[in-house]
């Protein structure tokens, strides 16, 4: 069965037009709502803000209780914290990577930690940007 | 001695019949297309080289071709065939995809719609051509302009067609370089092609962390059938945009797309063995799919005229031809015709607006041919 | 047009219950916890959109959802239900895990046993609570505060709990740090909170070569049904130390592990299907789950304090709340506690060593209950 | 308790028999000699943890060792007993293998078919043994010296042979060391041994992307039953050398061939299980193994030496020891020799070529056994 | 059944001197196609050059529409285009890949453009050889 | 069937008590072989010392074959010897991980080969830590 036979036998109409319609309809919609998330981002973002803002009362208190202390033993404790995080990276990591691994972690300052571990030759530079962990 | 004779009946010298010339002559093609003009060398040259496999003559019931079960081909075909390949491959495309310019002028969506018009239109033409319904549906989706999204369609309307359907939509995507140029020249005024876009606004995180949840509730409810696809799209897409998963996103985005990818195309390749590919069907095919990509680029370039008759601020109609996803071939053709216009006029980043609405598109188009058919 | 309304009628939006709203809603929280809480992201974002996905209304018996055969959902969920998927993370796992805290200090792998008493404790309660046997120890072994454990054994005795149970041990793994510091308070005095680790003596290359093969042989010859989860976890953990395959473990910690947790959570959450999961069961496994994880903790505190009646060198309890592995939140836990009640007092090394040992417990665990019940 | 008793009836411990000693012992060896002496750790590492954990004792029918259906490791070893496995890893093969040496002095290719020599030898040999015709191809492609056609071609022969074969096989390719450089010497004179190799003419890049194609056709078209093999590998190949689709030969290099890696020999380890195992023919096939090797070298270094007899510029006969693939091994062992006899002599570069002929011919004696066979 | 009686029954004799044979064959006419390789490979480039030389007429177009331009508005171009391309490559990235990729996007003057993105801080280090995209 | 019926009913104290010797028991077992483990590891770091000295004697006999060529000729070998490696390394490399396959294949006096191939220009950076290999 071919031409226009073909086409309204097999219900082509319906389907083209009704596909058709449903599609844009669809993104429409979807553009409608985009068009609104903004609104909805900003609305969200200032409930977080109010959070964030609590947590940091939070995070301070092992903060502080750490802050005090002489560099000379901060090492230690940052060796402590890190080392297992490492141990994830593989025999040598980017730094990058520690720093995110770390953050992720709520480590307490972890950019001095990591600083005063390559000063204190801890973490040595591997060539080409990596890293290894030497104790 | 006639073990050797009995070998060498089961040569592919022996067996070798000029269908499989033909097709060993279209996957060297290919192959060139992928290197030397550097067509979209990440489908066409898997695609190009499975070919060539599928096409090696071999004695058949030796558990050997892509059609013989217990075959190594066989089952690396199953993630064609299930549809499992294509969804993986969205995923991976979700975790590379930026949606910022989409949010940030999101009645470009609408272009990526219009261009699915081409769909319907083929849809008539392939049943007026006395296709079944379900072989035009699988046809009409290469106006989709979108590998994956034709192959999954196929997979679950007519398999048989698997080989010429995406042969058909890579060849067609790999020649959009050709294909649409005179299109948009011809259905547009020089002076709408001099049309600038707007700055983008800057889009917050939120934002695109919404976009995804939103996006799948909304598609999905629309067209459940487009889940398979638009489900590991959007889910590829957060765990891009939350920053709290890279390693995942990461992974995403090398090692399991490329997987997918090249055990896609190279499978894709292998099915279309001359015997099964080469049927006056696949001409069909091929001529229906030429059709279905021009009317595609036509209808989104037309609609973005009509949206200027009735928004005051105008927009490009040239961006209409990138709603045909074919990702990112059709966004550079219409970056390189608005620079032709005016070499200030730059259209990449609205054009790559449309071209994802044009993937989100042709995934709900699938989804809803899919479900009229079952 | 009867085909429209027919489409419309199939729709989301017309099938919508409530019970997939309520699902939605916990895969929102899930996507929650995890971006903007950071609570276990890598589990709890794959989970969460896989919520999202599994409970978008669909047609029943047209191949999308994931219990029906020949989705892709369900070729995707075919790694959990054969237990492949935990299979392969704990491959991953070993090729991660640094298991020189525990060779130096052997008898904190004690506190990794008696933190599983919980799963015994749980198990008890689970059958008083009416559970079948075998539901009952799939429910006890959340207390192993083990993921792809507890969805293995699941899914070997019962594959229709995997949702629920999936589910509660995941959330409970992302709340830990609410669940386990008021525990480890109540049952820790300030003095034992303030006891000292000793520094850990250096491990040998060697030492770290043989711990898997023994670990392997000792572990396995006493729980054989665990091999699946420890053979592949030893496996991994020698490529890791060997040195001489790193291409290997490299690729084992990075797109192995990576490919395997993104399809493990998007498709354990999407069997959480509104109409399978929502269920009286449901309710009493979340909360036999949070029994079993404060009963864990407890169990493990108590017995860091019993073995300090015995030991001239004490070993601070908080250390027994890290014997339930949910690796690295507890341990993670117990080093923040150690801080507060002094500065100086650095945990997180032996607290990984519990960890450590956590996770092997549990496996042999997840042996024990199989061997048990089958 | 009955319990308790029933349980320790089902511990390795108590299952134990003398023969899984003996197989614990052989994977303890095999892990020694990958990590203390380095011989093809990434082969042997897998294999030999694999061993370990294939010869645990446990309760059958409870759904754990590799021969049981739906155990984790039946899934796993699918990949195997198919042949997947084999494929994948000659897609990385391909990905990783540099042809231009073999492009610039394409006669070494010789060499590497007359390695193939010993595959027949072996073939006879074996049948005279009394083992079945089947069984005795699957022993004579050890001869091939090339771990993944082995187990390919046993996996379609001899499936009930795949862990004795690939034991074999591994193991001899790990001594190589000790099995070539005695036979070298044996049967070349000091003189030859000093032949030195003209250096290499610069290949063109469009020569190296000819090569894959032409390889394919003219290899499969002689034996379609090596499609599995080398259309993997020339696919791996041409992605390489194109230049165009870097990121998919990076990840066939890494993340696909390495994930292969592991699991083929995970898999093929555990399916040593003793009682499968420990049978008189695998005695037999150890036996014949050796031999297979030893003939294959003889017959390459012997080949050499008749080249030279006919072509004026001399080859140095060492290389056809380099032509039982074996890669890298045997190329390092006839360069190591080639140094000993004459400093300055380095034969590196060729003996690469020859290894590269040497994986291509076994792939195509694999396809010629299997269609003789079938 | 053992020894030469075994071996004629199975056809060993057979199987070992066709198998012999087909391979030698096989790998011979391999090699000698190898050896004409060259010849083949120097006719095709003949025309590829011929070829190529064509397209670089039809390249220059589009460059020297853009040549002209200011430096000033050069950046926002070369933003407009990189962007989408850099979002391909990730978070972080590495500027080799910014380059392949580019230039297989056929965008004009890719160095230029990336140079003065890095100039205008638009794409800054992120440590260890890796750049990130502030906009 | 509910409470303390339920439990007995299901054997659940065997099953609890059991269960709980047996993990008990079988860690308790790990860990005093662990904390044997280094003892064995000593008895077996003594048998290897011994093996690798002899080992060294071994491995002399390339290398002092070598050592005496001019500089000159010492970069043809490297090349020899390196190029194969690299080309498993893909297009670019780190030099890291050169030097792991380089000494995994056994070659004589690495670095030197690497430092004299970099002088002599055959290895080049590409930027970003990587290199690639000219000639
Ligand atoms: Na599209
Ligand atoms: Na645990
Ligand atoms: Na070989």
């Amino acid at each position: 069965m071919y031409g226009l036979e073909a086409i309204s036998a097999q219900n082509g109409w319906a389907m083209a037009v009704a596909g058709a319609l449903i599609v844009m309809a669809g993104l429409t919609v979807l553009s409608l709502v985009i068009s609104q998330l903004h609104k909805i981002a900003a609305f969200l973002e200032k409930g977080a803000e109010k959070r964030s803002a609590k947590r940091q009362a939070v995070k301070t208190v092992p903060k502080e209780a750490v802050v005090p202390k002489p560099p000379a033993f901060d090492i230690e404790e940052a060796q402590a914290c890190l080392k297992p995080l490492v141990a994830e990276l593989g025999e040598s990591f980017e730094l990058t990577n520690l720093y995110e691994l770390a953050n992720s972690g709520e480590l307490p300052h972890v950019h001095l930690s990591i600083r005063s571990l390559r000063e204190s030759g801890v973490i040595v530079p591997a060539g080409d940007g990596r890293f290894v962990w030497r104790d | 001695m006639d073990l050797l004779i009995q070998f060498l009946t089961n040569t592919g010298y022996y067996l070798l019949d000029f269908r499989n010339v033909i097709m060993l002559l279209v996957g060297s093609l290919f192959l060139y297309l992928a290197i030397a003009k550097e067509y979209e060398p990440l489908l066409l040259l898997p695609i190009g080289f499975g070919v060539l496999v599928g096409n090696i003559p071999f004695f058949k019931g030796f558990g050997l071709g892509i059609y013989e079960p217990n075959s190594v081909l066989h089952y690396l075909y199953f993630g064609v065939t299930t549809g499992v390949y294509p969804s993986i491959v969205f995923l991976g495309l979700g975790a590379m995809t930026d949606f910022s310019s989409l949010l940030a002028m999101p009645r470009l969506m609408l272009l990526g719609a219009a261009a699915q018009m081409g769909i319907y239109f083929t849809l008539i033409s392939a049943l007026a051509l006395g296709f079944l319904p379900k072989e035009a549906a699988s046809i009409a989706i290469i106006g989709g302009a979108d590998g994956p999204t034709s192959i999954f369609l196929t997979a679950k309307l007519a398999p048989h067609l698997i080989g010429p359907i995406a042969i058909a939509a890579y060849s067609y995507m790999a020649l959009i370089p050709i294909i649409q140029p005179p299109i948009m020249r011809l259905l547009t005024t020089q002076k709408e092609r001099r049309i600038h876009m707007p700055d983008m606004r800057d889009v917050s995180r939120t934002e695109k962390l919404l976009f995804p949840a939103a996006g799948l509730i909304l598609c999905c409810f629309l067209a459940p059938a487009s889940i398979p696809l638009l489900g590991p799209f959007f889910f590829g897409n957060l765990m891009k945009e939350s920053g709290v998963v890279d390693r995942l996103a990461q992974t995403a985005r090398t090692a399991i797309i490329d997987t997918a990818t090249i055990f896609l195309g190279f499978t894709v390749g292998a099915s279309t063995q001359a015997d099964v590919f080469l049927t006056p069907k696949a001409v069909g095919i091929f001529f229906l799919g030429a059709i279905a990509f021009s009317l595609a680029t036509a209808s989104g370039v037309l609609f973005g005229k009509i949206m200027n008759l009735f928004m005051k601020q105008k927009i490009n109609p040239l961006l209409g031809a990138a709603g045909v996803s074919a990702v990112p071939g059709s966004a550079r053709e219409v970056n390189m015709m608005g620079l032709k216009s005016d070499p200030n006029n730059f259209l990449l980043m609205p054009a790559m607006a449309c071209n994802a609405s044009g993937v989100i598109g042709s995934a709900i188009c699938a989804g809803i041919l899919w479900s009229f058919l079952v």
